[in-house]
């Protein structure tokens, strides 16, 4: 693969955008810069009636001015025409009518199993992680759970979660290197990053990597990124690299 | 009939081993002038509830206040990363991690304010979860004969919000995001408000926006201007950098210490009684 | 007993205004104006911190205007501080917080079983009644509840009621006639009205009247009577008469 | 994408056997332009779901609509008092009355928001609805062992609420008392909305009340000034004694013809389509 002048930061937060379809309810939560700014990033160019739902509850907000230290502050009130907060994007999610989700996690294995909770035991702890916030009830009931992880090495990638939080509906994870998605239950390679290449995937994933064939992720186009500078001026979708 | 009381007399309504609810979320109305005045108090064996906690839950596990947190998340989000003193209280087995999905501290509270026992929850379907806590179980669907998984109540001694407006008797008007504050309202036992203005009663019988908790449910009102700093509060501040840098930075008991103490005046400036901080 | 210039409807209502105490959280429904101006009368006279719960969800409503033909509408929201609609107020008696709600009903005998749903059997009914709205679930959780009734005869007040539509905490009954009480299971005499007599009251109820001693129901007072002019100019107390 | 469609295609997004959620409580803010399309379009075999009805119900009952009624309360209130036809439905036969507390339709409706299939209900202990319906029945709670009543989940096909203000989105706001209107809008599968006045969207954006219920939830909107008359509609206007008084006058279908022509005009003056009835 060729090195190109595309950082990966936009190439995952541009492969989140196009996930997103038209009309789709998607939902992010906290810690989430990536997927809030692929959400404002999918409504300005080909999913304007996407309908973005975030913890604060503001419906399709337009913040003036994103944060950098949060993902559920005030602005995403900012320009919504109706309030339907955390509470509600859950009881939807329940009730079979949020498209889409993107959530995190810590450990994921090649059955769809995602570990948010601990490293070791669950009692006893050799690390304790933040929790899965709305993972665990999310995963299960969105339509498409989509996850995404700023690091990809064979910690996160493993043969074995050590402890599983929550399994379901992951239709794809999206990694600095590469994109997976969920095939007959299978964790199995969509694409990878132009920035990467089969071997940096295959070395830094702790399970066979399976492929049916190797396709590139498509680069982000000149709008995408004119718009993202817009949009995300501070350059917080960077943030976690 | 006033509910105004200081910062003091309120924090020593919560008495050790309590379970306490805190509003807000992550970085935002946290009601940490409060959480502060509980470690100054030395509580011990407080019982924490939030659906995603932050500083208020890493300063009191700091402050060794805490003996379980019952919350779905637990850190300060990307930029300030993780809540280490959190973290490291459930590693040394010092605080208990209850795990929750955010809704099933949600559901949790609703089957606490509903007056019943327990709560099904659709989503938890496949989680080790279920089988390694206690307060999740699954159930027989009478109905339908399926499998649900069902969350036990969550019934919070004393609940404590930051709000924007309240007035004397209790009444308390939440600008910005409301989180789960209205829910936790109704599910605690006693509620302590601190707010940041203490406005006349007629402004929410002639407004256009009633008061979001009734006083009714409310048993004291503390005047606290920069209640949530160093974390935001809608409408008023946003956060304080440096308070938050600072407070990850302190090394031992002596630094916490030292932190609070800085934050000692503001945060006891609301002397209660009825005309206090009336404007 | 003597016959005074009193009337029925201005004894119940002040008998029930009486029984609000001061601080007490209370909630009347629909199809209410009797229990509606009772509280209404309390909080102007002995009581003026009890907190007035109903329908629409204003707290402490201070109506310009009542309306004869309904206790559930929008005036019951102008001037209340905040909101607590009838959700709520439900919420509130489960989690064991109400302290008195006013309700109906259409049967009692005296070991407190109300109906509130048919005469006759639920399946095939004789004649279906409006329904106990509140009743099945207030009763048993509201620390006090207070049933008011304006008619007292035989089909009323029966051994046996046809169908039990819930039992519970029931304090008062207040009718026409009398006022009955609870006591250790059993329904008994408390008060008759001065408009009344014990052997009226024999006549038209349908179980033994049990009683200790006999009192008569206190009389409106001048100020009572007064408040009632001011706060129900459209004499809506009597319209059940 | 607009949704406004006109009151006939509203209508006939109820087919015959739909479970049908009524906004409003008792004569206040029924959707009753809606409810005389229906009478009018010989709608059969609805199963009605509201806590407390009135008006609307009795005239599905009359119109030969409906083969259920899951309520609270049905009755006009005292100056009107009983509602015949449903009486008269149910006595008959012709009509199954599910009688529920009020509050246990609110706890069927939570159930179905939450995606679960029943809902525990602390107050429903001692009552013979429970063994004569069976939507009710008695678990054991998991946790404390003690036996709890539950009710069946109730997922209106359809909610029909009317609203005050709209846009043609279907964002909408109510004002006055909410009554269970909200929790309605989630826990049915579609909603269509009838609006006295259709806004623009700014107005939601811009203002300092956002709407009630997002368009998300909304299928159809349908532009209807006095939808509510003969009942009330806060901030609008008050019952129309007439209008009820003569209603409950009609001795048989024929007069029940004659009375909903009269209306027909009215009701059926949104057209539907972008630009109808925007101010």
């Amino acid at each position: 693969m060729m090195e190109k002048d595309n950082r990966i930061c936009d190439i995952m937060v541009c492969a989140m955008a196009r996930m997103i379809q038209d009309g789709d309810k998607v939902f992010h939560g906290v810690s989430s810069h990536m997927p809030m700014i692929a959400v404002l990033l999918a409504k300005e160019l080909h999913a304007p009636h996407a309908v973005h739902l975030n913890i604060p509850g503001g419906v399709d907000p337009s913040p003036r001015k994103l944060k950098k230290y949060t993902s559920a502050g005030s602005e995403l009130l900012e320009g919504a025409k109706s309030s339907f907060p955390l509470m509600e994007v859950f009881d939807l999610s329940m009730r079979g009518g949020l498209d889409m989700a993107f959530l995190s996690g810590v450990q994921f294995d090649n059955r769809g199993n995602v570990n948010a909770s601990v490293i070791g035991s669950y009692q006893k702890p050799k690390v304790r992680l933040p929790g899965g916030a709305g993972s665990a009830v999310l995963i299960p009931t969105a339509k498409r759970a989509v996850i995404w992880r700023t690091k990809h090495d064979k910690r996160t990638f493993v043969n074995q979660v050590d402890f599983i939080t929550t399994k379901g509906n992951v239709d794809r994870i999206v990694t600095p290197l590469c994109i997976f998605k969920m095939e007959n239950g299978k964790l199995v390679l969509d694409t990878i990053h132009e920035t990467s290449t089969l071997k940096e995937v295959e070395d830094n994933t702790g399970f066979p990597v399976k492929y049916s064939r190797i396709a590139v992720t498509p680069s982000p186009t000149k709008t995408e990124l004119s718009v993202l500078k817009r949009i995300d001026p501070g350059d917080f979708r960077n943030i976690e690299f | 009939m006033s509910k105004m009381i200081s910062m003091q007399e309120a924090a020593a309504m919560v008495s050790d081993g309590t379970v306490l609810g805190i509003g807000g979320n992550v970085l935002h109305r946290a009601p940490m002038a409060f959480v502060r005045e509980l470690v100054r108090q030395r509580k011990r064996n407080l019982k924490l509830v939030k659906t995603a906690g932050a500083m208020d839950v890493d300063m009191l596990c700091f402050g060794g206040c805490v003996t379980s947190v019952d919350a779905g998340f637990i850190s300060y989000e990307s930029e300030f990363s993780l809540a280490m003193h959190y973290r490291k209280a459930v590693e040394s087995g010092q605080v208990k991690g209850n795990e929750h999905a955010c809704y099933t501290v949600i559901s949790a509270l609703r089957a606490a304010s509903y007056g019943v026992g327990f709560m099904p929850v659709k989503g938890l379907s496949v989680s080790d979860l279920i089988e390694e806590n206690d307060y999740f179980t699954r159930i027989t669907d009478p109905f339908t004969n399926e499998m649900v998984t069902v969350v036990k109540a969550i019934r919070p001694d004393v609940a404590v919000i930051h709000v924007q407006e309240a007035d004397e008797d209790g009444n308390a008007r939440i600008s910005g995001p409301l989180f789960e504050d209205i829910l936790l309202s109704r599910a605690a036992k006693r509620v302590i408000l601190t707010a940041e203005h203490i406005v006349s009663s007629s402004l929410f019988s002639s407004g256009t926006k009633k008061a979001d908790i009734p006083h009714f449910l409310v048993s004291g009102v503390v005047h606290t201007v920069k209640g949530a700093a160093p974390c935001s509060c809608a409408g008023s501040y946003d956060i304080d950098t440096k308070g938050i840098r600072a407070f990850k930075e302190i090394k031992d008991q002596d630094g916490l210490a030292v932190y609070l103490s800085a934050y000692e005046r503001a945060d006891r400036r609301g002397l209660g009684g009825r005309n206090d901080g009336k404007r």
